[in-house]
Order: structure tokens, then C-alpha cells, then sequence
């Protein structure tokens, strides 16, 4: 098993990662990643009519506690599916529309369990890692609030234990 | 000393108070701080109150009657929204 | 929307296919990518303890049929979630160990659709497209059977349909 | 003319088949052109009766009643096993 987290300003590659991920075991049947993108709007509730285009976005989080939060996440992913690899980036700092902002990158024997990782930790990534999100939207900086969805998102892990 | 952090629109509310703190040698809680941060800080305590927001001490989430010791460091989180 | 579907003996390449993906709109919020692999051993049946070592694959398809299968697979699953762009590549022909086999990428607005459409597409590439795999295992050709477990995951999405 | 195709393990077993039959005029179908392959090639007509194995007519799983007309192409499609 390899896992590697990092929290980084700078932009990450997918092919390196991807390369990265492959080159442990020549056991690996199945590799999924997940790339987040800033959109160029930004719905500042669930209200699907409130989208404003966004200049940039700027990303906080709590330098120590989120690696170790992060790496939680992964860890109980892992007691639920096997994997020989698990990659997060999650990049900070001032981003603009199309970057890239985060990574999730899993390998393993069949492509189920990669894929449940993946998606569990991105559920979890949006409700239990220490990141905030401040936008500008036209000149107007503004905190995001979190999203209904993603808290229910990150619920249904727990709600069907068989999912 | 006790140091304070406050994250996403927490911090834009927690500009003027002092982040760090002489430990006074008394038992205090997270709770407490909060309290003693009304007076000054009205809108600051009332976002710090919102029942999402949590805190944590030495980067581990706890409750609010957590006890504090010199050197702790406390932060106030609010919903996060990263990913 | 964007689809393409390719049935081809040459490899593709991740970065430009996620690159390619990206660039359709600003948009796109989330880029889910799955990459299966050849693996350096098959199990010849759902028997965990029969895998044998593998020297070649090789895979078979029937023209015409193959592209029309998937495209028809794409569609069904743009019918359930909504995506900017799908993409499937299958390789046919003799393929070695670690050689990669199959791409499926999906752009969409959010997470949960990207992945959604990724599964679904896999799980009826494997039981519905017209591909067949022979392994050579140790000078020993062999056609490989039907995997028990392939046919569970693509009718998961016909029992539960809030999946 | 009919085309017959045999793809996967079916192919190994009709290696000595005639994959063009000449089209007679009369109405047949996939089923009787598997029965009148039975004499000849006992084992892929086995094999081609096995639950499991489809057949299509001009790329369109059918019917194994399904009606043949001149120019049709059959295939025999056992359990795939792509992805």
C-alpha cells in the first residue's frame, strides 16, 4: 500500500500521478482518478438559479490538521475496499476558473473498489477536511457555505453499510 | 499563552481580537473564551455560536467544555468547503 | 456533449484525453477518469486461488457491432445523469502484462455524475460489448469465461434504479 | 449468400465450417442452421447451444427463429469478456 497526501499551492499533473500510481505492482487491473475544476460560476446555496461568474477562488485550510484529516479519510476508506495505491492533492491558495484544484487517484485489483474509494474520499474531502472557500464574485468576495448536498453525499456512507 | 485561530469568514469577523492569550494558570474552556470575547466582539461571538461551527484544541476537534492548558492551541471552524 | 468511442489495437495516451475532455466548456466541474490495466495473472474462473501467470492477452471483437454496443451503453447512460463529455477507448489485438485496455472519461458539472456514468459504462462494457479475451498462460491458450461478478455489477443498476 | 461468424471459443470450433452458405430460397432460420451443421460438427453445435451463446442477424441480437433472408450475416456471440 502507498498513500501519499499533499496540500500544495502548485498546479499537480494528472499524467505524473497517474504514471506514479501504475508503477507499484504489475498486480493493478483498475486505476481511477478524480480531477475537481474551478467552474466559472459559482451557486452560493443549493438554489440552482443563485450561479454568478467567478473571478477567482481562494482556498484556506488548517496547515497540519487537514493532512492528518485527510489522511483519516483514506485510512477508513481502505478498511472498507482494498487498494494498492491512494494519491490526494488538494491545492490552497488564489486559483482561477479551469485549474485544477483537486486530485484523488486510486489503484487497485477490480475496478469496484477503486472506484468506491475515490468517491468516498471526495464525499468526505467536501465535509471533513479543513478547507474554505472564499469566492470573488464581480469584486465581491464572499465565503462559500457548504452545501446541503455534500453533507448528504458524505451521509450515504454510513446510512447503507453495503454501498 | 494560548493561541487562537479562526478560519474562512470567521477570520474577516476575528480581525481585531488578540490571537494570542496569557494563560492565566485557571481552568478554562473554549465555552468560556467565547464568553469573554461578547463584550468586544458582538458579531464575532455570534457567528463563533452557530450550531456548525466547531472547535478544536492541538488540532483535534473537541467539545465546547474542553479543558485548556498553557500552550494549547484553539481554533474555531466553521462548515468547511473544500474539495 | 461531446461522445467519442474508439475500438483500436494502438494505446492511448491519459494526458490527452483528459486534456481533450477539459477543453469542451468552462463548465466542467469534475473529470472522472478509469483506466483498466492488464493484470500479470488472470483467474480463469470467480475461483480467487486459480489465477496462473499471463504472458499475453489477446482480444477479439466484432466489428461494427462493438462501437454500436457502446454507443448504445453511452446513451442509456446519459439517459440517468448528465455529463459535458464521454469518452471510451477498448483495445483489441494482443496485449501484454501492465499494457492498459480500456478508457472511459466522463467531464460533468458535478462529482456524483461523473462517476455514476464511468461505473455504469464499465460495468456494461464487460456484459453487454462484443469483446472476447483469449489469455496465453505459460504457452497455454485459453478463452476466458464470463466472470459471475461482471453480471452482478451491471445488474445492480437495473435492481435499484436511484442508484 | 449467408455469412456465418463465429466469435471467441466458438471460432476455435468452426475452424472447418463453410462461413458462406449459398441461400437456397427458403425461409430458415438460426436455429436450423445450427441443426444442420449437428452431423458434421457435433461439438460446436454443442457449444452453440449452450444457453449463454446469442446470435445476431446484421449486427441485431435475434431470435434464434428469427427469419434469414439472402445477404444476411449470422453471428454466433458466446458470454462476452471485454472491459
Amino acid at each position: 500500500m502507498s498513500i501519499n497526501i499533499h496540500v500544495q499551492h502548485e498546479d499537480f499533473d494528472l499524467a505524473s500521478e497517474y504514471t506514479s500510481l501504475r508503477s507499484r505492482t504489475s498486480k493493478i487491473g483498475a486505476v481511477v482518478t478524480f480531477t475537481g475544476l474551478v467552474r466559472d460560476f459559482e451557486r452560493l446555496h443549493d438554489d440552482p438559479t443563485s450561479g454568478q461568474n467567478l473571478h477567482t477562488l481562494t482556498l484556506e485550510h488548517y496547515p497540519g490538521m487537514t493532512e492528518r484529516l485527510i489522511a483519516e479519510i483514506v485510512d477508513e476508506a481502505l478498511q472498507r475496499w482494498s487498494a494498492f495505491g491512494v494519491t490526494v492533492i488538494h491545492r490552497v491558495g488564489c486559483l482561477r476558473p479551469n485549474e485544477q484544484i483537486v486530485f484523488v487517484g486510486v489503484t487497485s485489483e477490480h475496478r469496484e473498489n477503486a472506484f468506491k474509494i475515490a468517491e468516498f474520499v471526495m464525499d468526505y474531502l467536501k465535509t471533513k477536511a479543513t478547507f474554505w472557500k472564499k469566492v470573488d464574485l464581480n469584486g465581491q468576495q464572499q465565503w462559500i457555505m457548504a452545501k446541503h448536498s455534500d453533507t448528504k453525499a458524505a451521509a450515504k456512507w454510513t446510512e447503507d453499510s453495503d454501498e | 499563552m494560548i493561541n487562537l485561530l479562526f478560519f474562512g469568514r470567521l477570520g474577516d469577523l476575528a480581525q481585531n481580537v488578540d490571537h494570542s492569550i496569557v494563560y492565566d494558570g485557571q481552568l478554562r474552556t473554549p465555552k468560556e473564551l467565547v464568553h469573554e470575547l461578547e463584550v468586544a466582539h458582538p458579531r464575532l461571538v455570534a457567528a463563533l455560536r452557530e450550531p456548525q461551527v466547531l472547535v478544536s484544541v492541538n488540532k483535534m476537534v473537541v467539545k465546547w467544555d474542553h479543558p485548556l492548558f498553557d500552550g494549547d492551541e484553539i481554533a474555531f471552524l466553521p462548515p468547511v468547503t473544500g474539495g
